[in-house]
């Protein structure tokens, strides 16, 4: 029926390049997530701080993240900083990118999350001694996350498959990066990358387990 | 019928080229494709009698171009490699490069060796890139990084976020000359097999693969690669396309 | 001793407390009654130092609430409240709800915050309920875990708003008998309530706010038996 | 302000550039709701188990990178099926597809928040299954989910940033012919980054209006 | 008249009508009472067709409700029926919610629509909200409107599901006026309520449903003066 002859083997036989390279993708996603999660509750306590100035720096922050796309985050990152001189290495140029995009995302969730909790629990806080920050710290705060697990695991996604992009700045070490490489050297395109999407659509569905088990164990109540 | 038979009844060619690899292909400042590759495919849509049409593309995006069916034939520098020959067909070559190796200005670097234990990097997809990641996994240390296209590659280079490149002497030339990339300096010839650069098709239109090859032949035979080496990439010889010591 | 001398409050244009003078001696129980928004929350709020005040002083065994140096964190230990609802901390089960505050803020060992959070959740009979989380418990059972948490941090006088208005009336019962029991023992407390009956039986004095005002105080037999003024007499016959 | 090289001939390229991405970004967005509606009211409809395998092709469609659904779209229908389709047609078919998966969640979710005893008062005064979806469930439907959309669209105009794979240049792109050409990726980046924000931060801002005021009543 | 005969209804392995057998007379008003998850809410969606039924049949005037030939948007135009909660389309205005199903389902002209909601509304007590939206009536206006919009399509049944409980006590007394106003006026109506008061005054018979199976059913004073079943029994001290 097709007048191409699939050379599955080829693809195949690469796959051990090909599961290295989700590794890393794993590891910068994880990474962008963890420091994307705690730079979200920096930006929400700027916005929370009543200082223009912080509230400003973290509003621009969000709007800029949800209003630019993540490819051009990336690549700002890369090429737009080093107009400044400032050089970073395509694997750190992608980490900060997609971090950049989870924190302003995640900050943006929070404030949605924060509403949803009656003050009168930091109120209760507050009552019992706790200063502002300890209520944020030990009452408010684990809330919020409870609140926004489930879009703190579409984000995790997300930033799966944000890594992708990293090719444009230069990064062939991802899951991503190796399948173009190894289809450069074979030009077997849709063998490859029919292989690169199993894997990343596997990668996608453990995470979504894992976050599923994960909220069983932390969310008891 | 025939991809041939196709493109002639359809009158049109559309060709594949990579446009920020001057001087075969880059645009003007009417951001019009200009360059070697795109006469290149002008002259070959004449002979046929068609309407030319250049579509953009990168290096690693050509060969999906090609095989998805959005290009008849790819007019892209592209590397005749025996890997790559087992999924697209290759014409003879029509054009051949040296690489040379470029460095940013603030690193030390005397010679091609120089570039052991630094950052390098080249386009993805392409020969030299395929040659450098070699050369450094073979080294065990410094760092490449393929970028998607030959601009941001010596962009970075520029900005000092690679210290060194291998390109082809004449897009390293015409990089350098420009003024558009400040403080990159040509250190090297690179040790490579000069790399011959053939038309792509698909790989069982032989009719159009023998056409294509009887037009380079013609190309070669009626000057017309002299004047388009002259136009494009200056004084001096362009490389021979024949190999001493084996048929065709 | 908790001393108001005429406090002032305004939310924006509204002026929600408009100069309220009253003392509160130690053991005694004052219960304020009054319609809804004539500032009987606000004034709970205002006396551990959760809202600020506009004039007036609020002194809290002589220390000024709300001047500079006090320090609110340390002050509010000496006061526990509990409001109307969403008292529990939800993410935390019963025993941590009342050893939170111990550990961070007193600073307590584990093994000494948990003997404390057990006793004091014992004496609001959920001595079974330890490991439970809040939303197993019945609002009646939330309510009493907060007192105990607030007994927690051994204050010296309670203030409660309301703390059985959004309990079905089957479990008004249980949270009123722990009042009861804090009043035997001689807490000193202000209770906020619309429980008449509960009001009559338990308080020192009843206080009556109207629009901001205080307008009328008195022990509950005369109180309820004489009311003097019309806004008040108003009020007894819609809630009776 | 800035020395630059930039022309005005440049700029209509750039404009070139906008206008394909919004092109790309309509046509997405439009079928791509049409599908996700018919898509999302399925879903709904006929219950988990008989629409699992929809459910399993729209998942998959937001578990892969883009990039790698539009690399594979070409390939599989450029080499393996031949259909000979220009770079343009098969951006828009992902993107379509891809917004149709997204948009199938919103509607699902957007229906299930019409409260079942709302929908059973409506069919207890005779309104039909249409009656009922057209008169009750939509408008209420369209409450919940409108906000959620409009996040959706920006974000397809964001993502076909991607479509560079398959030869459109729409602005990205377009705005790294210029990169090669000129040199000033700052300033280019700027005024790429600038066009984006513009049309996204002001549409999301009513969607963050619409929401708000929606909840409210 | 309505003629339920031998229903029996599962969910899942549950079942909730054990063969429930039953009449109601033209003109009759019958409430059904019983505790929580008895079926009776079950029962009345059986009876106009919202969910299916395993075995046995209900008819409605002759017509079997829950054949395949019959009409089921036509049958429901003759049976009106108001839920517990979230009965009010709140998008629509009052007068819009009322106008919506004699419009789109009668086909009637706007005027002619509207002149039939607003006697409906004034029936009830609400002929001066007609513009206002539902999310600014209180719920017991709430409900009225819901039972408006029942009679604009002219019933001739009208089925009551606990139309009360999720009222404030207050606002419960609105409501239950008019369901005698209805009744006074000669409607057949089935009523599942928790106001025993209610059943006692206004019903012809009360039914007493008890895990599925309807257990006793009398008229009223001889089923709250001399119940016979001990389930009955125990449910009446409960409530009382
Ligand atoms: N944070 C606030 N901002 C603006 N207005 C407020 C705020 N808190 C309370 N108010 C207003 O102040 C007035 C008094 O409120 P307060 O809660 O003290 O009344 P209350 O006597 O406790 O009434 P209730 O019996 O209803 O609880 C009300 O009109 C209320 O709307
Ligand atoms: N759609 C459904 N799916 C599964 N189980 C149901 C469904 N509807 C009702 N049930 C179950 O059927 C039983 C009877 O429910 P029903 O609502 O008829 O009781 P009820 O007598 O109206 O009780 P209540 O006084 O609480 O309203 C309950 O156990 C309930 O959980
Ligand atoms: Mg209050
Ligand atoms: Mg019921």
């Amino acid at each position: 029926m097709f007048n191409y002859t699939f050379q599955w083997k080829q693809a195949l036989a690469r796959l051990p390049q090909m599961l290295d390279g989700a590794v890393v993708t794993m590891q910068v996603a994880l990474l962008s997530m963890a420091i994307g999660i705690a730079l979200a509750v920096v930006l929400t306590l700027f916005r929370l701080s009543g200082s223009r100035i912080l509230s400003g720096i973290a509003t621009s922050w969000v709007e800029i993240a949800r209003n630019t796309p993540a490819l051009f985050q990336i690549y700002m990152a890369h090429f737009g900083v080093a107009s400044f001189g400032i050089h970073f290495s395509p694997w750190t140029s992608l980490l900060l990118g997609i971090t950049f995009n989870n924190a302003g995302y995640l900050a943006e969730n929070f404030r949605g999350a924060l509403k949803a909790i009656p003050d009168t629990q930091a109120r209760a806080g507050r009552s019992l001694g706790l200063s502002e920050l300890q209520a944020f710290r030990f009452i408010v705060m684990p809330q919020m996350l409870r609140i926004s697990f489930l879009p703190m695991t579409n984000q995790m996604v997300w930033a799966i498959l944000m890594t992708s992009l990293g090719v444009t700045v230069g990064m062939n070490t991802d899951l991503y990066g190796v399948t173009q490489d190894l289809n450069a050297l074979t030009f077997r395109t849709f063998e490859l990358f029919a292989v690169a999407a199993v894997i990343f659509y596997l990668i996608t569905k453990v995470i979504q387990l894992g976050a599923r088990l994960l909220a069983r164990r932390m969310f008891r109540y | 019928a025939d991809k041939l038979d196709d493109i002639i009844a359809s009158g049109k060619l559309r060709c594949a080229v990579v446009l920020d690899f001057p001087p075969m292909g880059s645009r003007d400042a009417n951001n019009q494709p200009i360059g070697f590759d795109v006469d290149y495919c002008n002259d070959l849509a004449a002979a046929l009698g068609v309407q030319a049409e250049i579509v953009e593309t990168t290096f690693p995006e050509r060969i999906p171009a090609l095989v998805s069916g959005q290009v008849d034939i790819g007019v892209a520098s592209t590397s005749d490699t025996l890997e790559r020959a087992k999924t697209v067909g290759f014409s003879i070559p029509y054009y051949a490069f040296e690489n040379a190796v470029v460095a940013n200005d603030k690193v030390e670097m005397a010679d091609w060796e120089g570039m052991k234990g630094k950052t390098v990097g080249a386009t993805a997809g392409t020969y030299e890139a395929i040659w450098l990641e070699g050369q450094v996994k073979e080294w065990g240390e410094g760092q490449f990084r393929p970028y998607q296209n030959q601009a941001d590659v010596f962009l970075a280079l520029s900005q000092g976020q690679l210290d060194a490149t291998v390109s082809t002497v004449e897009v390293a030339e015409a990089n350098v000359k420009s003024g558009n990339f400040p403080g990159i300096r040509i250190v090297d010839k690179a040790p490579m097999v000069p790399d011959y650069v053939a038309l792509i098709a698909l790989r069982s239109e032989h009719g159009l693969i023998d056409y294509l090859n009887l037009f380079i032949n013609q190309q070669v035979r009626t000057g017309r690669y002299a004047e388009l080496y002259a136009k494009w990439v200056g004084e001096g010889e362009p490389a021979d396309l024949t190999i001493k010591g084996v048929y065709r | 001793m908790i001393e108001i001398q005429n406090v002032r409050k305004s939310f924006g244009a509204l002026e929600v407390l408009k100069g309220i003078d009253l003392t509160v001696q130690n053991g005694e129980v004052l219960t304020i009654i009054g319609g809804s928004g004539s500032g009987k929350s606000t004034l709970l709020t205002c006396i551990n130092g959760l809202e600020p005040i506009d004039s007036g002083r609020i002194l809290v065994d002589g220390t000024e609430v709300h001047a500079r140096s006090t320090d609110l964190n340390e002050l509010r230990q000496k006061i526990g409240i509990v409001f109307q609802q969403w008292n529990a901390f939800p993410h935390l089960t019963v025993l941590e709800n009342v050893m939170l505050a111990p550990r961070k803020v007193k600073g307590m060992s584990k093994p000494e915050a948990e003997a404390m959070a057990v006793k004091q959740l014992e004496h609001v009979g959920l001595g079974d309920k330890l490991s439970v989380y809040p939303s197993r418990l019945s609002g009646g059972q939330q309510q009493r875990m907060a007192i105990a948490r607030a007994l927690a941090m051994s204050p010296k006088y309670m203030l409660f708003d309301e703390v059985t208005s959004a309990l079905d009336p089957m479990l008004v019962g249980e949270v009123l008998d722990t009042l009861r029991l804090l009043a035997s023992e001689g807490m000193t407390m202000i209770c906020v309530t619309h429980e008449m009956k509960f009001a009559r039986e338990v308080s020192d004095r009843v206080a009556f706010f109207h629009q901001g005002v205080m307008a009328e105080i008195a022990p509950p037999a005369e109180l309820f038996g004489a009311p003097k003024s019309p806004d008040l007499q108003k009020f007894l016959a819609a809630t009776a | 302000m800035f020395d630059t090289a930039l022309s005005a001939n440049d700029l209509i390229f750039l404009a070139k550039g906008a206008g394909m991405t919004i092109f790309v970004t309509l046509i997405a967005v439009f079928f791509g709701t049409v599908l996700g509606i018919v898509f999302g009211i399925f879903r709904y409809q006929v219950g988990p188990v008989i629409a699992a395998p929809l459910t399993f092709v729209l998942d998959v469609f937001r578990s892969i990178p883009l990039l790698i659904q539009l690399v594979l779209a070409n390939a599989f229908l450029g080499m393996v099926l031949r259909l000979g389709l220009s770079g343009l047609t098969v951006a828009c078919i992902v993107l379509t597809l891809y917004t149709s998966a997204y948009c199938a969640e919103i509607v699902r979710g957007a229906i299930e928040s019409v409260p079942q005893p709302v929908r059973r008062a409506a069919r207890s005064l005779g309104l039909s299954w249409r009656q009922d979806m057209t008169n009750i469930v939509l408008p209420l439907a369209i409450r919940v989910g409108l906000p959620s959309w409009i996040g959706l669209s920006l974000g397809v105009m964001k993502d076909s940033a991607l479509v560079y794979v398959v030869q459109v240049t729409e602005l990205l792109k377009s705005t790294q012919i210029l990169i090669t050409r000129l040199q000033e990726p700052l300033l280019l980046l700027m005024i790429c980054g600038a066009f984006y924000f513009l049309i996204s931060f002001p549409v999301a801002r009513l969607g963050g209006y619409l929401e708000k005021r929606w909840t409210h009543d």
